[in-house]
């Protein structure tokens, strides 16, 4: 007993290969065949099921319909669109238009957030306890039921246009939306851009300098307000020089509407503000738990170290934050992207409004709904190929 | 087959519109009227003799195609215009047509516009996926004009966009624009339809391609009402037709059997129908008629008889 | 049966019980284990000592194939280590295994979760694992706390608990993996008590320890690891007393100076 | 250094006056910098300002209940009541047959009364599982009818809160084990039913849901064979299940991963099988740990079921919606959302709260 | 100097560096600092010792403002703490303090850890900062590990890299909480060798510990605390050998036991 070897399932030598199922090796590859089998059967059941079916009703397929005329309207648009456009065009625009609240929401949620996150943790009770009310009442409604809620704002609430409110020269609130004065052409603008532009690089190089100097004298130089000066600075400089026009491309009503100056439409207003409201809760319990992640010790080891509270933020807190903090905000982003799409039910022309409309015009139904999941999977898969990459770079070195 | 199908489920499915009075809307207790709505009951009578073995799908007009491509529905009465893309593309069979209708614009009368042509520059209230939004692009621009659409997925948030204020104009079906101002204005009489009519809109019932018999039955049920609007017979004198002279009528009520077999159906199919349904006139007087908040005039839906268009191919 | 089992000391049964042959093992290009070769009789104390990272615990563990080894043979209780889930199974029944970090299930109470074992593997009916649970909590003089749940005890409670589930099983040898390294010191020597009680009684055990007391009184046998080989393995002794190899004098100066 | 010996039992005693006390906490919550007092101040002025129109709007000047629309026409500056007085049983219960209300108001209480006792732990024993079931069928009866002398209803009557409460709850309870296996599937070592799982939970991660329930409901029978068809109700369920499943799935999978693998270990070392393993030790810690996200979860598909206005079912917020489309009730937008608004808001926060208190709990015995 | 500082043993300067009157602190209502009355020279090397919860940690996080107290004056190198931000942080770069749980900055490199105040406190040219950072690294010995990050390094090197930081703001009071109490034990003596060399060095250190060989072997005095309150102070030898109250002879009769 002692010596002989007792063998059950027959006695394969380590990392042998007879065939037995109690050998997890073979257990696991007779499951994921069996797995794999069941899925591939289910995925073929309903392949053969659609094409039946599209061949029964003799229902087009393709993506041919893309280059057909689209021949309907669309209220917005960032490139130029008009009926005689094609499909791809009209998706195009809904994509951009997407795109376009997705990146303005985003920074404005972003900025509010923050702001509530911080607030939230204000040594004020009164401030603290307004920015939890906030999040708690806004997180905890249905984002849709808000985006109705704003809509019915905009155009219930607001006069209609020909009593629009006035509450500036040139800025007109009404039920068609937000007009407020563009700046006519001039040289001056484009002048001040590049003032702009140059006041970045210098702000850019101003920081390498600072930084230089710093550690050869020590000494520290404001680099922040100096930037921010030089950004706001330079371009009104620029402004004064070509001697400051004034000539403003205003709205005024003509006909039915305002014609000129620029326009913030109510659906976009509506999602916008819906979108920025629900999210920046979410992204200000981000931050918020960001900022208490980082662990206590951190700031009582700088303040012993007698560092005062501003380069505390900066140099210990904020970089550990960040780790924290930035996988869950991206998936915020995400989520905000993918709301965006219930714009469908206000009427702002996002890439699933407009992918349905095609689909209904054409009868493409598969393509249309391929169409809109292949966009929002590219977004999302770019935001997590971002993600890792991130998480990648900022990860702590461990042993 | 469909029918197999839907005389095994017990019901027909039918998509309608969500909200359009007059045509297909549900009351608050959620029992479905409308024109639409009846002649899905006529389908439900034809095959079960019950117009209430029908269930209502309410459907967005982006969602009615896929809807009934699927087989989500069996039959889409949804005022639905019959075009070319959607026969083909879209894989549709039309029955014959139900409403004649065309495109028209509503306003608020405080705006004071009385042509069409006058809407250069205005916001245009519209639901997307409809022939109604291309039709606009298409009027706007052969017209040298520029508007503004909202496109907007729900019948129900348009009109209230429209009546909101959110826009200057609400364009659909005339009889839409009727239903509507009927049915959902606050105060109809601010509103005025224009008179430009700026598209041929024949709405009709949809089946989808592949079922013959089907659609036959659909295309023949329809017809029984105009036929029978013809011949005089209404769902409250039917029965004494049922021993009529004339031999087309006999036929037609399946009193002289053929044609209810010839489609699968009970030979007294159209005696069902029109007993239980009513003809076309009925239907149209009850729920669109001058009678009703919508005040449409017979026009175009008139029997060709009395200068119309509707028009039933012979039972025969 | 105690003083049976003082006599059986140093006079291991001579049946073998455990044995390693030609044993290697590799975390990914790191070769952690080089050739071992290690035969256990029934009945045998064995400590095993080295510095850390010296592969103490990933040795122990390949003798439950809770760790994989890639070359040689590792024969337990007659049943070869395979991949053969059959063979593990059965081995694992016969090898209690107590770990550093006591790894009790904390939402089973201390009865539960000494009878989830017997229950599920050994299929006893639940009155006889609870009063076999019962035994082996006396023995480790835990009992009156068998319905706490692990989280309300102490570490050393805890690591007795630890090993009252695993003779529950009625293993016939026990593995210790640093079974009190992670306790408060007030708390080690209740545990260490436990554990030379077991010894007494003539349990096969093989301990990963520093607790050098513990290896003097009880072991049989010290086996010296470093850098995945055993360097040297004798009695304690002559182990203490007179290490053969620089490196087992290095550590012992290290780890007695502390 | 010479009284070495300083002193023996101090009795406590009592802090400065100064550093406790309203005062105190005055001075150190609102005006402890300047800044601080600054804010506070013109906080409070903002307050001031906004809060005494709003209650004005709220109580003061609105119309009650009993209010007709006409009245709160011609003086709107306050709230018109009347049009929840009016709406009400429409908004709660939809088109459900108006004298059989009270079954659906029934269905409200016992899930209600079911997701209240749930949220006892020490109610968390096999036999809850037996009471949902319970409550499943008794709802079940009483929305279908057509037994025990109840009339039958069509689902396609139902709407309001019961049918919010329908899908959600249902949902989550069918999604739960679906998610756990996916979850197992995500962590498991074979490859082929990792990447299986991995797809399907990124999959329907990466797509909006209003998208899935556009499938659902009408291409569906597209992908079924020919004349097979699904009611449509129980499509959309179908479609909140996949999704909730996915979003589920991570949430487990963040408990499984909390587990420590001497868990796993242990249970090796004592013999057991893969699955007694997962159901006896690793589950049920898993999802202990992972009950806040689940909750967290829950509550974000309780509000995303009123998506499935998009596909035209009347659920709280589409009944809110249909009973604000009644011409003469029209504008009054601001009670329908406001009341609609507060009835979801009851159940999120409450959810909420719950799960932070889950939570707290659950560190504070994970602490010992 | 390693021998000048020998001779300092015992015989410190007499200049006062820290000096508590009267201190008292709460937290909310509980009274966690009861009349401290606390006086430490130059060149002092003191050892806090007590039960947990005796509010040591408290006393000395009071010295360098991280606690604030309510009642009574604490003047550290002649400057009273107060509200005053000035004054506090004026006391904090004359105090180091290490931590139990070390508190380095990760996401830092060892390196940068030790420079990041000298540049944003002293505003120190980089150049001199990492100099200097390295000659402190050096004498903790660790300058080898100095690009590395924190997470790389075992316990005991943390430490040493945080004493080296606390060291780079060239401190005249160094401050220990438990500095040794969150390491394996054989990271133990390798941190005291650095403190023992502080020491050694006439640096003035207030020293949370319970490492009684350290307080034997280093201190000037001996304080113990409990409840609150300094309920004994005196030299090592005679606190140990000859306790005067109760409470410390049941203190040290468990802590010399375990
Ligand atoms: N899962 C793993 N993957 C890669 N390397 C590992 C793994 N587990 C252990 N090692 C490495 O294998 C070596 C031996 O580890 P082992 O845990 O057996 O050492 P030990 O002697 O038990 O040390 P200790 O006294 O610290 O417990 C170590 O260098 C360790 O870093
Ligand atoms: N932030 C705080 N709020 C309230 N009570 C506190 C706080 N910090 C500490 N305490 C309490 O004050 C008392 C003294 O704490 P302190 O940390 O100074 O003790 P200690 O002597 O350092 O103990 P240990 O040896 O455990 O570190 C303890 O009873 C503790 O619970
Ligand atoms: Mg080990
Ligand atoms: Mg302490």
């Amino acid at each position: 007993m002692a010596t002989q070897t007792r063998t059950t399932g027959g006695a394969p030598a380590p990392g042998g290969s007879s065939f037995s199922l109690s050998d997890p090796t073979v257990r696991a590859v007779v499951y994921q065949v069996l797995v794999v089998g069941a899925v591939v059967l289910v995925g073929w059941f309903l392949i053969s099921n659609t094409l039946d079916n599209l061949a029964r009703r003799s229902i087009a397929t393709g993506y041919s319909f893309l280059e057909r005329e689209a021949a309907f309207g669309i209220g917005e648009h960032v490139i130029d669109y008009s009926p005689k456009d094609s499909y791809g065009r009209a998706f195009l625009v809904g994509v951009l238009n997407t795109l376009k609240v997705s990146i303005i929401g985003v920074i404005l949620a972003t900025i509010i957030g923050t702001l509530i996150g911080v607030a939230r943790l204000s040594s004020n009770w009164l401030i603290a306890k307004l920015a939890s009310t906030y999040v708690e009442i806004v997180r905890n409604i249905p984002p849709l039921l808000q985006l109705f809620f704003w809509y019915a704002l905009v155009s219930d609430g607001l006069p209609p246009v020909r009593s629009a409110l006035n509450p500036i020269p040139g800025v007109f609130l009404s039920q068609r939306g937000l007009f407020v004065p563009a700046p006519s052409a001039d040289p001056v603008w484009t002048m001040m851009g590049i003032a702009f532009l140059v006041a970045v690089v210098a702000a850019y190089v101003l920081r390498r300098w600072a930084k230089a100097r710093q550690a050869r004298t020590g000494q520290i130089f404001p680099v922040g307000w100096t930037a921010l000066g030089l950004m706001i600075g330079l371009p009104l400089i620029a402004y004064v020089a070509g001697g400051a026009p004034t000539a403003l491309d205003m709205p005024t009503l003509k006909g039915f509407n305002f014609v000129g100056g620029m326009v913030l439409s109510p659906e976009f207003f509506a999602i916008l503000m819906g979108l920025t409201i629900y999210t920046a809760a979410f992204i200000a319990e981000v931050v918020r738990s960001g900022i208490i992640a980082v662990n206590w010790g951190q700031t009582e080891a700088a303040r012993a170290l007698g560092i005062p509270s501003g380069p505390t933020l900066r140099l210990v807190i904020l970089p550990q934050a960040l780790r924290v903090i930035v996988p869950p905000l991206t998936s915020q982003y995400l989520n905000l992207t993918k709301n965006s799409s219930l714009a469908l039910a206000i009427g702002y022309p996002d890439l699933v409004s407009i992918a349905n409309t095609t689909l209904n015009q054409t009868g493409q139904a598969i393509e249309g709904v391929t169409m809109i999941m292949g966009t929002y999977l590219s977004i999302s898969l770019s935001i997590s190929i971002f993600m890792n990459w991130y998480n990648k770079r900022i990860a702590l070195v461990e042993r | 087959a469909t029918l197999d199908t839907v005389k095994s489920r017990g019901f027909v499915q039918c998509g309608v519109n969500a909200g359009l009075p007059g045509f297909g809307s549900p009351d608050s207790a959620g029992n479905w009227t409308g024109l639409d709505v009846d002649y899905c009951r006529a389908v439900a009578v034809a095959i079960f003799n019950d117009p209430n073995k029908v269930k209502f799908t309410p459907l967005s007009a982006q969602q009615r195609f896929p809807a009934i491509q699927s087989g989500e529905v069996d039959l889409l009465s949804r005022n639905t215009t019959v075009t070319l893309t959607r026969d083909t593309s879209v894989g549709l069979n039309f029955a014959p047509v139900t409403y004649y209708d065309g495109q028209g614009f509503m306003v608020n009368k405080k705006l004071g516009v009385k042509s069409a042509k006058e809407l250069n520059g205005a916001t245009v209230c519209v639901q997307s996926g409809t022939t109604t939004e291309l039709n606009l692009a298409d009027f706007f621009r052969s017209n040298n004009m520029s508007y503004n659409p909202v496109v907007i997925e729900s019948n129900d948030e348009v009109n209230a966009a429209y009546f909101a204020g959110r826009c200057d104009v609400l364009t659909t079906d005339v009889s839409g624009l009727a239903g509507t101002r009927a049915g959902v204005a606050p105060v109809p009489d601010d509103h005025v339809i224009l008179p430009e009519v700026i598209s041929k809109e024949p709405l009709a019932p949809a089946v989808r391609h592949g079922d013959d018999q089907w659609f036959d039955i659909v295309k023949w049920t329809i017809n029984v009402a105009i036929q029978a609007e013809e011949f005089g017979i209404t769902s409250k004198n039917v029965d004494e037709f049922v021993n009529s002279k004339n031999p087309d009528i006999l036929r037609f009520l399946g009193t002289t059997p053929g044609m209810g077999k010839a489609l699968g159906l009970d030979e007294k199919y159209a005696y069902n129908v029109v007993k239980k349904v009513g003809n076309y006139g009925e239907v149209f007087d009850r729920n669109v008629g001058p009678g009703t908040p919508l005040k449409l005039e017979r026009g175009l839906n008139a029997l060709w008889t009395k200068g119309g268009l509707q028009y039933s191919a012979p039972f025969r | 049966m105690s003083q049976a089992a003082q006599q059986a000391r140093h006079i291991p049964s001579g049946e073998e019980i455990i044995r390693c042959t030609g044993v290697n093992k590799w975390y990914g290009e790191f070769h952690v284990l080089k050739n071992i070769e290690l035969s256990v009789q029934k009945g045998e104390r064995i400590v095993v000592c080295g510095p850390s990272g010296s592969g103490k615990s990933t040795m122990i563990r390949c003798l439950n194939r809770l760790e994989e080894h890639q070359k040689g043979t590792i024969v337990v209780d007659g049943i070869e280590l395979t991949n053969n889930l059959k063979n593990i199974e059965l081995v694992r029944r016969e090898v209690g295994m107590v770990f550093q970090h006591f790894n009790l299930f904390p939402h089973l109470t201390v009865l539960e979760n000494c009878t989830l074992a017997p229950i599920w593997v050994r299929k006893k009916p639940k009155a006889e694992a609870e009063e076999m649970a019962m035994r082996y909590l006396k023995r480790v003089r835990i009992a009156e706390q068998a319905n706490k749940y692990p989280g309300q005890l102490s570490g050393g409670q805890q690591q007795r608990v630890a090993i009252a589930r695993s003779l529950c099983m009625n293993p016939k040898v026990m593995l210790f993996d640093e079974p009190t390294s992670a306790l408060d010191p007030e708390m080690v020597k209740e545990v260490l008590d436990v554990m030379i009680g077991l010894a007494e009684d003539g349990m096969t055990m093989l301990c990963v320890t520093h607790e050098m007391g513990f290896a003097k009184s009880v072991a049989d046998r010290v086996i010296f690891m470093d850098r995945g080989e055993i360097v040297e393995q004798d009695t304690p002794d002559s182990f203490f007393t007179n290490p053969k190899s620089e490196r087992t004098r290095l550590f012992l100066s290290q780890i007695l100076n502390h | 250094m010479t009284d070495n010996v300083q002193s023996v039992g101090l009795p406590d005693e009592r802090p400065p006056a100064n550093t406790v006390g309203p005062i105190a906490w005055l001075r150190n919550n609102l005006f402890n910098t300047w800044y601080n007092a600054i804010l506070t101040v013109l906080v409070l002025a903002l307050l001031g300002s906004a809060i005494p129109p709003f209650v004005d709007w709220l109580f003061i000047n609105a119309h009650g209940l009993d209010a007709s629309s006409a009245v709160c026409r011609k003086d709107n500056s306050g709230a018109c009541w009347g049009f929840i007085g009016e709406k009400l049983r429409f908004i709660l219960f939809g088109t459900f047959p108006y004298e059989q209300q009270w079954r659906p108001l029934l269905t409200i209480v016992i899930f209600i009364t079911l997701l209240v006792a749930s949220c006892d732990r020490r109610f968390w024993k096999p036999w809850l599982g037996l009471v949902w079931i319970a409550g499943f069928l008794s709802v079940a009866v009483l929305m279908w009818g057509g037994v025990l002398g109840l009339t039958p209803v069509e689902n396609t009557l139902w709407g309001g809160l019961p049918l919010t409460l329908i899908l959600s709850v249902i949902g989550l309870a069918v999604a739960f084990p679906a998610a756990i296996l996916l979850a197992l599937g995500r962590r498991s070592n074979m490859p082929a039913v990792k990447v299986l799982c991995v797809t399907y939970i990124e999959l329907i991660r990466g797509v909006p849901l209003i998208s899935l329930l556009f499938m659902a409901s009408v291409m569906l029978p597209l992908f079924l064979p020919n004349g097979v068809s699904i009611d449509k109700l129980l499509r959309a369920q179908i479609a909140f299940i996949m999704f909730a499943a996915a979003y589920m799935a991570e949430a487990i999978r963040g408990g499984l991963q909390a587990i420590p693998k001497g868990q796993y270990e242990a249970a090796d070392g004592l013999g057991l099988s893969y699955w007694q393993k997962m159901l006896k030790i690793i589950l049920p810690q898993a999802l202990a740990i992972a009950i806040p996200p689940l909750v967290n979860t829950f509550i974000s598909f309780f509000k995303d079921t009123s998506l499935v206005i998009i596909i035209g079912l009347y659920d709280l917020l589409g009944a809110g919606k249909a009973a604000l489309s009644d011409p003469s009730w029209r504008g009054f937008y601001r009670e329908a959302y406001l009341f609609v608004g507060v009835i979801y808001w009851i159940f999120c926060f409450s959810m909420s709260k719950y799960s932070q208190k889950l939570e707290r709990d659950l560190n504070r015995s994970h602490r010992r």
